[in-house]
């Protein structure tokens, strides 16, 4: 169905419809066109959103997503409910992949280097040199990122056909995973882990809710695991490792280990459980070393914490995850080995986690393969390399002299689509389609495969084509047949064979189907199979590592949870201004340290210093954290880029340049935990560009947490107490007797204000209710919202200022935080949002009734009849409340480093909501457009507006199901049924009685908090 | 009265101007008016002045103000009825400030306007009889009165040796 | 004596002005560029649609053009496919009809979209649901005014101002919240 | 003063005065040509309210972005000297209306000077609403005017209370301090010649000082400062519930409307001393403004201070004793947080130095009432500073706390501020007798030929 695209014919003007291509308050545009449809596509309407199918191209773990169209152009990504992996949500980067297809700084189409520049030329040479340039390279490479199974399938096809190899290359290489997987059970796999089956979760420093694996899939079933429910029960999280990522932060207790101890920790249970190891089978003797008294010393925990832990461990079901990157060290597969053997003798093997069922990333090269790539280059064998979905030059550390021996091949070939470190030593560049305008699959576990496939005609100003059509012609011009026309052609006979597997007569049907759906479940994975323990083959040392350098203070560089290993997609404003979950920093990069270290270094956020190693040094701020211990610094990946676009160069540093290359003996992956570095403050200050104005709560009801204990003894006298507690203590000391907070979300408006419209019993008030017991702090929300509502970004001077625009301010408090012992950890995340109170401090300031109560209940703002007192702003007790302080909206920033939306990035703008100017305040609406077109809808059907119908933005795109919405009055709704709960709380509402219409359910810690903790 | 005829004398004192002022009016001449550079209320006493109608004119405009004040915020809120804070529509408090700022306004006004009026300020026509030195330091006294009895004002007027006297044909001050 | 009065008269009119002034503004507020208060338009089109042939003699329902006008925010403006679904056949009695048909077929051949100029246009700011109107049984006519008689598409009850709208809301006793048009 | 309103007649501070017209003439001459110092400061009041017009401009086209505020701190350094303008206003109408009706007998030589002061500072403070709003060419909307859309503002609004006061302040205050001129115009008429004379004979409307004008004119006179009275009062108080009506800890204080109306007299009064220390000094007007004068004027200050002094202890002390949580953190920041400098300006300026007000020298030594006087405007302006910014940085939100730093187009705005205001008072110097010429003469001796009459000893100033 090639003419699948030309039933997608793209409106050449946009404003067509209406609103969104301006600004509030005045009309800019002169004569405006209307461009009609040649022909009219069947599924289009104009004013109607659209939508198709397709799988998240951002990372291996493919979210399947739902891609929203108006008038051809993508407008929003969201997840594909029927998808295994997304589950309907989607995280910060799967939003942000809308900014990627709009890039300003995509290519234009194919380069080729002349005289030492890239200058345009057209396709059809372009492909004639890389056909030219691979005959006369004799041999050659592909250095490939993860890619859909088919994709991988043409690219080896092509390789074989055309005399290359191709190598998959990924800078987080799983390797050490797998091997491990191998030793312990023969299956060189990624083992599918089944968290939600799990009520006790260790990590040893796997950050599976941010960047390990497939995220989006493993916070859903971590909140549905460790997420309270009615029958008062709660899956328990313990943290193992030296630095609390925002996983760590998700956990009920932290064991704060020695770097690069995880082997030992793990053992020590595994000895426990096992009795002395007698239950390890072959790994008997080992384990059998390993008591908790021998490795304490080593590891820094007290031998009772770990027996204490193999205790619970040992009741099961359970599931130990790890090591993350915190385990890529030099005894790396030996870490994942322990871990493996832990598992084993608790018994999950087959029952939390599978082997038999594996997730099906082709297996990654780890740094090995470089290494053998760079060998081939060295002795000459090799004429050309080509470069797909992947940025080296960027990933590799520069210890590795990669660079070096990638500009001596002779014939560079790029298939980025956007610059970045790598192409600008290319000699040429074939610009790749961004995965929302092409064609692909995945399959992440047997059984289960989704089809990407495009869901608008290729932005205009970029003239690219699919690396997939690409590979086929130029292998037809080397005079290879590779069996198909297109990569379209390409991918359907390969889907061939699964409809045959599903016995599907017509393949049309099939098709079609799996167009609408997304995704095809074959099922027949095979789970349950509990394999044993196998005499280990290779030498194996499960003692922490040793590190490179002097000093004491280990380097941790970690994956970003906003950039991953950041070496692409980088260049987009919503995630360099999205605050860092844990460190709530943006744009720039930080080096975290233990405010007592800092302290005795006398050093504070913000003060400049210089680490350095034997591999190189940088130069950032440092932020301190009590989440890390004090002899560790850590670093995140991702900053530092040079030419891979406007928005992230010069932010940052790269953190790998800290790093040596070395692959891990065992599995061949890249060493990332190897080495100390040395502090130098530089004597400058900066500011960080934070949006946190305290980490504690200063005993204010902001989160309240009870205690599961406190919870399912008597839930309602919990919570009595717990909700008056801070008056009683107010009352302690003195005066002070608040109002009686009269007025549930449902009462709205109390009887003085029912009047015309507002008397009216049959209105619904719209209401929301926040689960933090589930929150994990993610911050896909505040990346969706900013999406969905056209919030601006506003740059890097501007949230220095405090000037961040997010309509949800993700707060995130310590309660307990220790890095000295093992212990409870406590740390709070509230997903600050407009609380659209009933008695709305902000409304009756307003001279000019820009904020007011709609009817239905909720506080809404008037845009274009904001005169900017700011008012509203001050007297907002939340501080929800963001200001326009400049147009963030104009392709041109109103001044340098401002937020803007250079042409077509503007494409991505919502024309359900209005997009604002300079001047005018703005928050959350409740996604009002989308409750307000769902009314037009309902009116104009006739129909009823059903509970789940309207779903905003945030919760849409919740992996954790922590936000529920509603209309409180009806008593069947979701919504009215979560405020029966015992934890239900209003932030402040006992204070100053603004009667929220969101109702927050309290954080359950296993620990006791004294009632009203706050 | 074309045939009337007045004279000016300006005073160095005051109590020369009060009892020159006394005497005409004993003398039933009573088309009296004085120059003070300042309200010297001896003199007034002697013109025997009452209640100014002024204060009518505050306490009319001050009611209308505070009622108008009161009447427009109600007015507007029902116009287009919209919630804020969970208050009534009719938030009485609030609309007790804006009317007891109209209140003052018109009150502060309309005084004005009376004291034009009653004063009948501003004065358009040529002076002439006037004397700048009345607003320095002088008190002056003007009569008019039929021709037959001239003489007897100005006898009155001589006796308290004014610094200067003056005729004046026409009469015109006492035309408005 | 006459210079207080030209004081006053200059006060009167610097009050006047900006009275003037502070009403314009509000105006100009909703005011497209190219909209006019008249019933005329100086608008070219690039072909020259007599609307009174199609909705007035030909008596066409405006939806069959207008297709998404009842299910959508947007009225929908024809694709060429639907113009030339009766030209291929119908090409106009006198040649200056002729002339403009023969640029529609032109267009189809080039398979290219018509570039229409638009006249009717709410700010940016202004949401405007066709469907719940069309719904509520409001004639397309009570907007854009009797098109089936308008050889030129004319811009009627321009601008289209919020005062306008309202006053319907109030006729018609439908909500005024403001969030029903503004968000 | 009220002991003061008791003294007969004379007794008042103008020993030196005697002849009625002596007045006109030593008032009068004020009204000459000019000097080169007046043409210079002129000079600089114009260079001022230039930077004030270039800096708005900046503000307008670029965005009001360009100021340091932000969020949490969403008003700053306008709303400050918009609140510290409106207190200056109203010593002016406090002195001329209030000791009006309290016969205060030293308020004749001060208050025109008072009054113009008042005048042109509501017309200071007036620029600032605007200068502030993020789209000043929506302000407008503000006014209830009839329009298109069917659309009134908002009347529960502090900020719509304020369009009122300020507006009907401004009016009756004009009015009033015109009204007060009309006689010393038609004086100055008199005394002058060709184009001035001209200017005088409008403007004075043709007063002549009969007995009927003088009559309604002093009834007219009380009148009006009985309606200013009340009036000066709410219109601060009216500023103050800008802040007291919201929630925000540090302004949502019951004592803030009496708090407010003391600094705004205490403020007020001191810029009188500023203000009417050199006009006597150049204008040779020893024998009007007399130390006695300034002594008055010092009390006033005194007794406001203590006031003002005492609403800042109140404030800690609730904030500590109601034991809300929130309250407490904001005055503990406001003492000892980011803004430590700022508070303690506050307390030093308006607090600790005019305890030297007590000493009947530092009173009665002009050049110390000078210095201090310069001490309380600069310490006004910082409290309002400490009260707006140091209550926003630091609310209920612990993870939205924030900090302001004014930038420079803020301060370029706030210093021209003051040249606007200089601007107008220059003017008002040269073109309006400075001392009020008809009521001074009510309280110098009455010119008797023969013994004054019995009754003669009543009241001055009752027109």
């Amino acid at each position: 169905m090639s003419d699948g695209l030309k039933r997608r014919e793209f409106l050449k003007v946009l404003g067509v419809s209406g609103a969104g291509a301006g600004m509030v308050g005045c009309s800019t545009e002169s004569v405006e066109k209307l461009m009609p449809y040649v022909v009219p596509p069947e599924e289009i309407t104009p004013g109607v959103a659209t939508w198709y199918a397709s799988v998240c191209g951002e990372c291996e773990a493919g979210c399947g997503m739902w891609v929203r169209t108006r008038e051809g152009r993508v407008v929003k990504v969201e997840g594909n409910p029927d998808h295994p992996v997304s589950g309907g949500a989607l995280c910060s980067r799967g939003h942000s992949s809308v900014q990627g297809l709009y890039n300003p700084d995509r290519f234009t189409g194919p380069m080729a280097r002349q005289n030492g520049e890239l200058q345009p030329i057209s396709w059809d040479e372009a492909e004639q040199r890389l056909a030219d340039g691979l005959a006369a390279a004799g041999q050659h490479l592909t250095l490939t990122g993860f890619a859909g199974p088919s994709m991988m399938t043409l690219m080896e096809s092509f390789a074989r056909a055309t005399g290359g190899g191709v190598v998959r290359f990924d800078p987080l290489a799983d390797a050490p995973l797998r091997e491990a997987g191998r030793i312990a059970f023969g299956r060189n796999v990624v083992p599918w882990y089944d968290i939600e089956e799990a009520e006790m979760l260790v990590s040893f420093g796997a950050d599976f809710l941010e960047s390990w694996l497939s995220p989006v899939r493993d916070a859903r079933a971590f909140s549905r695991m460790s997420g309270v429910d009615e029958r008062g029960s709660k899956g328990r999280f313990v943290f193992v490792g030296s630095r609390l990522s925002l996983t760590g932060q998700n956990a009920d207790e932290w064991l704060p280990i020695q770097p690069g101890s995880e082997s030992l920790v793990a053992l020590a249970m595994a000895n426990v459980i096992s009795g002395a190891g007698a239950g390890a089978g072959p790994y008997r003797d080992i384990v059998n070393a390993y008591t908790p008294e021998n490795v304490s010393e080593a590891t820094g925990i007290p031998a009772e914490n770990i027996r204490e832990l193999a205790i619970q461990f040992a009741e099961g079901p359970s599931l130990a995850l790890g090591p993350g990157v915190a385990g890529q060290h030099r005894n790396a597969t030996a870490a994942n080995l322990a871990v493996a053997v832990l598992n084993s003798v608790a018994g999950n093997v087959g029952r939390t986690l599978h082997y038999s069922a594996p997730q099906l990333n082709a297996p990654a090269f780890g740094y090995s393969g470089v290494e053998r790539v760079m060998q081939l280059i060295g002795q000459g064998v090799v004429g050309a390399v080509m470069i797909h979905g992947s940025n080296p030059i960027y990933a590799l550390p520069a210890s590795s002299g990669f660079r070096a021996a990638f500009e001596s091949v002779p014939f560079k070939v790029s298939f980025a689509s956007s610059p970045d470190e790598t192409t600008a030593l290319c000699d040429l560049v074939l610009p790749d389609r961004h995965f929302l305008e092409s064609w692909g699959d995945s399959a992440v576990r047997p059984g289960s495969w989704a089809i990407q496939q495009p869901a608008m005609r290729p932005v205009p100003h970029f003239d690219t084509r699919q690396t997939g059509d690409v590979l086929l012609s130029v292998a037809s011009l080397m005079g290879q047949d590779l069996g198909a026309a297109t990569f379209h052609d390409h991918l359907q006979s390969r889907w061939q064979t699964v409809a045959a597997s599903t016995g599907t007569a017509d393949f049309e049907v099939f098709w079609q189907e799996a167009l609408k759906s997304g995704v095809v479940e074959l099922g027949g994975s095979q789970t349950g199979v509990a394999e044993q323990l196998r005499q280990p083959d290779r030498a194996l040392v499960f003692d922490p590592p040793d590190f490179d350098g002097p000093g004491d203070l280990h380097l941790m560089v970690y994956p970003s949870s906003r950039f991953g290993h950041g070496s692409q997609n980088t260049n987009r404003p919503w995630l360099l201004e999205l605050p860092d979950p844990v460190s709530k920093i943006t744009w720039h990069s930080w080096v975290e340290m233990h405010p007592d270290r800092a302290a005795a270094m006398g050093l504070r956020n913000g003060d400049m210093v210089i680490l350095s190693t034997d591999n190189g040094s940088v130069e950032l701020p440092v932020w301190t954290y009590p989440g890390i211990r004090e002899n560790v610094v850590a670093v995140p990946m991702g900053g530092g880029h040079e030419g891979a676009g406007r928005f992230s160069d010069g932010n940052g540093v790269n953190p790998l340049d800290l790093l040596p290359a070395e692959s891990e003996a065992l599995s061949g992956g890249l060493v990332h935990f190897a080495t100390k570095v040395t502090v130098t403050p530089t004597g400058e200050r900066r500011a960080l560009a934070t949006i946190s104005g305290s980490d504690v709560q200063s005993n204010r009801p902001i989160t309240p947490a009870v205690a599961l204990s406190a919870l399912t003894a008597e839930a309602d006298h919990a919570e009595e107490e717990d909700g008056n507690g801070p008056l009683q203590e107010l009352q302690g000391v003195g005066g002070f007797v608040p109002v009686e907070t009269e007025g549930r979300p449902q009462d709205f408006p109390l009887e003085g204000a029912q009047h015309g419209e507002y008397g009216d019993p049959e209105t619904p008030r719209w209401a929301m209710t926040i689960d933090l017991d589930k929150c994990t702090g993610c911050s896909a929300c505040v990346t969706a919202c900013q999406s969905e509502n056209n919030v601006a970004w506003v740059g890097e001077s501007q949230v220095t200022m405090g000037r961040d625009m997010g309509w949800i301010r993700l707060e995130r408090y310590y309660e307990a935080v220790d890095a000295s012992h093992a212990g409870p950890l406590d740390v709070r995340f509230m997903p600050m949002i407009c609380q659209h109170c009933g008695n709305a401090p902000c409304e009756p300031v307003c001279p000019v009734y820009a904020t007011y109560h709609t009817p239905d209940g909720i506080n809404t703002q008037v845009y274009n009849r904001c005169v900017g007192t700011r008012y509203c702003l001050n007297n907002c007790p939340y501080k929800v409340r963001v200001y326009n302080w400049y147009t963030y909206t104009d392709e041109e920033p109103v001044r340098e480093g401002l937020g803007h939306a250079p042409e077509p990035m503007n494409w991505a703008f919502n024309p359900d909501v209005t997009v604002r100017e300079n001047g005018i305040m703005e928050k959350c609406s409740f996604c009002i457009h989308r409750i307000r077109g769902a009314q037009d809808r309902a009116a104009v059907e006739g129909s009823v507006i059903q509970d789940g119908e309207i779903i905003p933005a945030c919760q849409q795109s919740c992996p954790a199901e922590a936000i529920v919405f509603g209309n409180i009055r009806d008593t069947r709704s979701r919504v009215a049924q979560s405020v029966e709960s015992a934890r239900v709380y209003r932030v402040l509402d006992e204070l100053i009685n603004t009667q929220p219409a969101v109702s927050y359910l309290k954080k359950v810690t296993f620990h006791d908090v004294e009632s009203g903790e706050h | 009265m074309s045939e009337t005829k007045g004279i000016l004398a300006s005073y160095e004192y005051v109590d020369s101007a009060v009892n020159a002022i006394e005497k005409l009016r004993a003398g039933g001449l009573k088309k009296i008016t004085a120059y003070m550079p300042y309200p010297e209320h001896l003199i007034e006493d002697a013109l025997g002045y009452d209640q100014s109608p002024v204060r009518v004119w505050t306490l009319a405009g001050g009611l209308c103000g505070a009622a108008g004040g009161f009447a427009f915020t109600a007015f507007t809120s029902m116009d287009w009825p919209l919630v804020t804070g969970g208050k009534p529509i009719l938030s009485m408090p609030a609309y007790v400030v804006i009317s007891f700022e109209m209140m003052v306004l018109f009150g502060a006004l309309s005084t004005i306007i009376g004291l034009f009026i009653n004063s009948r300020l501003p004065y358009l026509k040529p002076m002439v009889v006037y004397d700048p030195e009345f607003s320095g330091g002088r008190f002056g006294v003007y009569i008019t009165a039929p021709p037959e009895r001239l003489d007897e004002a100005r006898g009155i007027l001589q006796g308290q040796d004014p610094v200067e006297l003056r005729e004046d044909s026409a009469g015109v001050a006492h035309a408005s | 004596m006459t210079k207080r009065w030209i004081g006053a008269l200059i006060v009167a009119l610097a009050t006047l002005g900006s009275l003037v002034f502070v009403q314009t503004q509000d105006s100009s507020e909703t005011q497209e560029p190219e909209a006019t208060n008249g019933a005329t338009t100086d608008v070219v089109q690039p072909i020259a649609f007599p609307h009174n042939v199609h909705a007035g003699i030909d008596r066409i329902d405006c939806q069959y053009c207008h297709f998404s006008a009842e299910r959508s925010v947007d009225a929908g403006i024809p694709p060429v496919r639907t113009c030339i679904g009766c030209h291929q056949i119908i090409g106009g009695t006198d040649e200056r009809q002729q002339a403009e048909i023969a640029k529609v077929r032109e267009y189809w051949t080039n398979q290219e979209p018509i570039p229409w100029v638009r006249i009717y246009k709410v700010a940016d700011h202004v949401h405007f649901p066709h469907m719940r109107h069309i719904a509520a049984q409001v004639d397309c006519a009570e907007c854009h005014g009797p098109v089936q008689e308008m050889g030129v598409l004319a811009e009627v009850n321009q601008p289209l101002s919020m005062g306008w709208c309202v006053s319907c809301h109030i006729e018609r006793d439908v909500s005024r919240d403001c969030s029903v048009c503004h968000y | 003063m009220a002991t003061a309103t008791k003294e007969p007649r004379g007794a008042v501070p103008h020993p030196d005065l005697t002849q009625l017209d002596q007045v006109n003439r030593d008032v009068l001459k004020t009204l000459g040509k000019p000097g080169l110092v007046w043409w210079l400061m002129l000079g600089l009041c114009i260079a001022g309210i230039g930077m004030l017009g270039v800096s708005w401009g900046i503000q307008i086209v670029q965005g009001i972005g360009v100021t340091g505020l932000t969020s949490p701190v969403g008003w700053g350094v306008y709303i400050t000297t918009f609140v510290f303008w409106v207190g200056i206003a109203h010593s002016g109408t406090l002195i001329s209306a209030i000791l009006f009706l309290f016969r205060a007998p030293w308020r004749q030589s001060i208050y025109r000077a008072a009054e113009a002061m008042t005048v042109f500072a509501v017309m200071t403070a007036g620029l600032f609403p605007l200068i502030h709003v993020g789209r000043v060419w929506h302000a407008y909307w503000l006014i209830p005017y009839p329009n298109s859309r069917f659309l009134w503002p908002n009347f529960r609004s502090p900020l719509v209370w304020d369009v009122f006061a300020v507006t009907t302040y401004f009016t009756v205050s004009a009015t009033f301090f015109y009204l007060g001129t009309i006689p010393d115009l038609a004086a100055a008429r008199d005394a002058a010649n060709g184009f001035r004379k001209k200017l005088y004979k409008v403007i004075s409307l043709g007063w002549r000082g009969t007995d009927r004008e003088w009559h309604h004119f002093g009834k007219a006179y009380i009148f009006l400062a009985a309606l200013a009275t009340p009036l000066v009062l709410s219109v601060h108080s009216v500023v103050s519930w800008d802040f007291a009506v919201s929630i925000v800890p540090g302004w949502h204080a019951t004592i803030f409307a009496p708090y407010f109306v003391a600094g705004a007299i205490f403020s007020g009064v001191a810029m009188v001393i500023t203000l009417t220390v050199p006009i006597r000094k150049v204008f040779g007007l020893e024998a009007y403004l007399t130390t006695k004068h300034y002594d008055a004027m010092a009390k006033l200050c005194l007794l406001t201070s203590m006031i003002v002094f005492y609403a800042y202890l109140s404030e800690f002390f609730m904030a500590w004793y109601s034991g809300e949580e929130v309250e407490r953190a904001a005055f503990w920041a406001r003492l000892f947080g980011h803004y430590w400098w700022a508070t303690w300006i506050m307390l030093v300026c308006n607090g600790l130095v005019p305890i030297m007000l007590w000493f009947k020298r530092v009173r009665y030594s002009i050049p110390a009432l000078f210095t201090i006087s310069i001490f309380v405007n600069i310490g006004m302006w910082f409290e309002r500073y400490v009260i707006i910014v140091t209550s926003l940085h630091h609310e209920y939100e612990p993870f939205a706390w924030g900090v302001y730093r004014p930038s420079m187009v803020e301060m370029g705005i706030m210093v021209g501020s003051f040249a606007w205001f200089g601007f107008w008072f220059l003017l008002f110097t040269r073109l309006i007798p400075v001392v009020a010429i008809a009521e001074l003469k009510e309280v110098i001796p009455t010119p008797m030929r023969g013994a004054a009459p019995a009754h003669a000893g009543g009241e001055g100033g009752e027109g």
